[in-house]
């Protein structure tokens, strides 16, 4: 199955092709299940006027933060972006753009881009700022705004494991973002701490099938833990 | 006398239901888990993707890989269950968590809450209010009767942009448990010692007083 | 945890509430992972006026083939109703009404109901004569058509193996329209081979999360075989 | 000679390339799995929630929750993946799954296909067919090129209620092997011993003739 070997060793091989001024489909949260290496692949390249979708902007000097130093976002889809005083800056500035969504709004827009449903139907979000500009439509008496999904040029996606066919697993609550921006991207890297044989993880047991999947490389992962609490604290 | 946090948290814990499925926001909220009666068993919602959150990590438990919403570490209980971002979405957007809990800046006799922009403040982000307020089939509100130069929180209308319209139905204050229906505050509950007066005081939106106002017992 | 004990000794607690001109949304393709005893309590009660919401309507005398019996069903929504002789009969006698939905529609409406999702577009039927009265909208220059989500007042689903907290998996290709039919459902029935112990699922594998899940009961099942085919053959 | 329908499955094949992701329809289109080309492999596409569909059974491996789209009992290959049918047509809507193959009762020059519905007779539904058009980035029906009175299914505008509109780019018919644009058939190969004049007698739509047309290698 040559064909299917997605595998490959070298993350300018699991970027290649990501250029100026595309879109980025990221998954994690906060800087839980962030592909740490593809970012740091991403910064290394130097490609700017990224488009960058994801649902934090980790933080100063780790995550998607590191992306922000040579100003290489033009623009951040996110839901919450507290936890980053370069990201502020910049966006005071005037550097950066953001568009604020709705996380779960935002979930559901990667869904559907990697879907092929180009919009649906929400609730959230109507009378508010979000809902501004937006169509509203009611359903059963409910009103609700219609939101256009997602896509991009490239997804990177943090798994735990996944085989050469691209099929992969998720540990933990490490899985948020990664399985709907894994089907969302023209082109979809994935990072994972494992490579294991076909057919090692049960195909019910498989969270995002390899059809979604292009490229596969292992990485090393710090996994830093943004706010560490313990019982005895 | 007015509550304290942790008395806010306690009576909003007395709300749940044996079953219930409950999210709960940062701060006061999260508190009201320390308080669920042992008579009963709630099961807590984590919007990163976990039913079924658990109590804090031991030092040799502590798992990168295993946070809540806060992004604190976290274990899940017994039973949890782990998924996706558009799966625990689905789940609170299509009205399948009883409960939710959070705190705001506003509330209005509408049941729309301001919660997450203070224009001329930076804006952080809404992160997952807006869908919490506009899928739970219970919402309660937290937050103190009044600000600290006095003005009250409990508004005509929110002055502030919104997180969410017609979706309040419940507020816990330091001072009062109110219900949102018809347009007013219906005032429930006071604070043990606290006066219908002083309530009213600091209520600008419309408030309804039926009948003796029983305080709230703990 | 006495108030998340989900689980019902008989049929008759397993389908209390059912009534007259609801509507049931049931899992299940051809015969395979479909809820039989549950199917057999609503012939038992006798309801009828149902407006059932399956992929198929079962064989002659098997699956939900055996609510035509006594005429149970008015209205069957299906994408493909073509291996029942008396479903044909009644169609043609004006006694059942059907309403042919694609395949992938008919996933995504019931999702979409239970995700409080209460329309999306799709590209599906566009054309056809399923688009016909529909809203059609372009996005990115091509055409798509609305179709609205559905719901039901009862879900009955067939799992593998479920806990007291209604946390099921599936098994193999039975999984199919169960996890979405599991979520739509005011009342969501499941009927399983087998009740685990909380935990014994770990919680990353679980497929459908017991808060969509009102009640559980243990079934045993014949699992007709539709069409066996061997390497042999 | 107009081609079996084992060639007809045998030609559709040879249009795999290593590393597809195929889904194949009942009847001729299920026979390419028979011919794919040992030094290519082509992965498996099944509606019902399937990637990864392997070969039948042996009479001990017999599962009945193992099945395909035409409800015959099937194995997994290894590398397999199970899912949900919102999950399986999220891949096929998303446009991931590489060559979709599926028979006609006609098709026309515009890429319109009629396949599931004839006015008059009963209607059994259109399954996942509508889903399967309007997704896959490659579709090539298999049919005879005429029925069996010896009308063309190859038409100007097809008569019978549409499956999708503008989605076929390629045919495959006992007699030839054609390509979809710019409003026209163009003829691409044919069928071992069948001559242009024979292909052109029997396709009522617009057909291209450019140059040579070759036979097709088997």
């Amino acid at each position: 199955m040559a064909g299917f070997n997605k595998v490959v060793s070298s993350y300018e091989q699991a970027m290649a092709g990501l250029e100026n001024d595309m879109t980025v489909i990221a998954g994690g949260f906060g800087l839980c299940g962030i592909p740490e290496g593809l970012i740091g692949q991403i910064k290394k390249m130097g490609v700017s006027g990224l488009t960058v979708v994801s649902n934090n902007c980790g933080v100063d000097g780790f995550g998607l933060g590191i992306l922000l130093e040579d100003k290489q976002i033009k623009k951040m889809v996110a839901s919450y972006v507290g936890e980053n005083a370069l990201f502020e800056k910049q966006l005071l500035n005037g550097e950066l753009e953001v568009e604020l969504t709705p996380q779960g709004t935002l979930a559901e827009k990667m869904r559907a881009g990697g879907a092929g449903i180009p919009a649906f139907f929400t609730a959230t979000g109507y009378g508010t700022p979000v809902g501004e500009g937006k169509e509203v439509r009611e359903f059963n008496g409910r009103p609700y705004i219609m939101e256009e999904s997602i896509t991009g040029d490239f997804a990177i996606v943090k798994a735990w494991k996944a085989d050469r066919y691209g099929n992969c697993i998720y540990r933990h609550t490490a899985q948020n973002f990664n399985p709907m921006a894994a089907t969302a991207g023209k082109i979809t890297v994935v990072e994972v701490e494992e490579i294991v044989e076909p057919g090692e993880i049960p195909p019910s047991q498989i969270h995002t099938p390899g059809i979604y999947v292009d490229r596969v490389i292992k990485g090393t992962f710090e996994k830093r833990i943004e706010r560490k609490v313990t019982r005895s604290a | 006398m007015a509550l304290s946090r942790e008395q806010i948290a306690m009576r909003v814990a007395q709300e749940f239901k044996d079953g219930s499925y409950v999210n709960l926001g940062i701060g006061i909220p999260t508190l009201a888990a320390n308080y669920v009666s042992d008579d009963i068993s709630v099961m807590l919602q984590s919007e990163n993707g976990l039913l079924g959150m658990g109590r804090y990590p031991d030092e040799d438990e502590v798992d990168a890989d295993m946070i809540n919403a806060g992004k604190e570490t976290v274990t899940a209980s017994i039973g949890a269950s782990i998924f996706s971002s558009a799966e625990s979405f689905a789940m609170i957007r299509g009205g399948h968590v009883d409960f939710t809990v959070l705190g705001a800046f506003e509330v209005d006799q509408q049941g729309n809450i301001a919660s997450w922009m203070i224009p001329g403040k930076l804006v952080k982000g809404m992160g997952g209010a807006m869908d919490l307020v506009a899928g739970a089939k219970n919402i309660i509100v937290t937050m103190t009767h009044a600000d600290k130069h006095g003005n009250s929180k409990l508004l005509e209308q929110c002055k502030l942009p919104l997180t969410g319209v017609n979706c309040i139905t419940h507020i816990i204050t330091d001072l009062a448990l109110l219900e949102i229906k018809d347009s007013a505050f219906y005032l429930r509950e006071r604070a043990p010692g606290v006066t219908v007066d002083e309530i009213r005081e600091k209520t600008a939106g419309k408030l309804v007083v039926e009948g003796d106002i029983p305080e709230m017992r703990f």
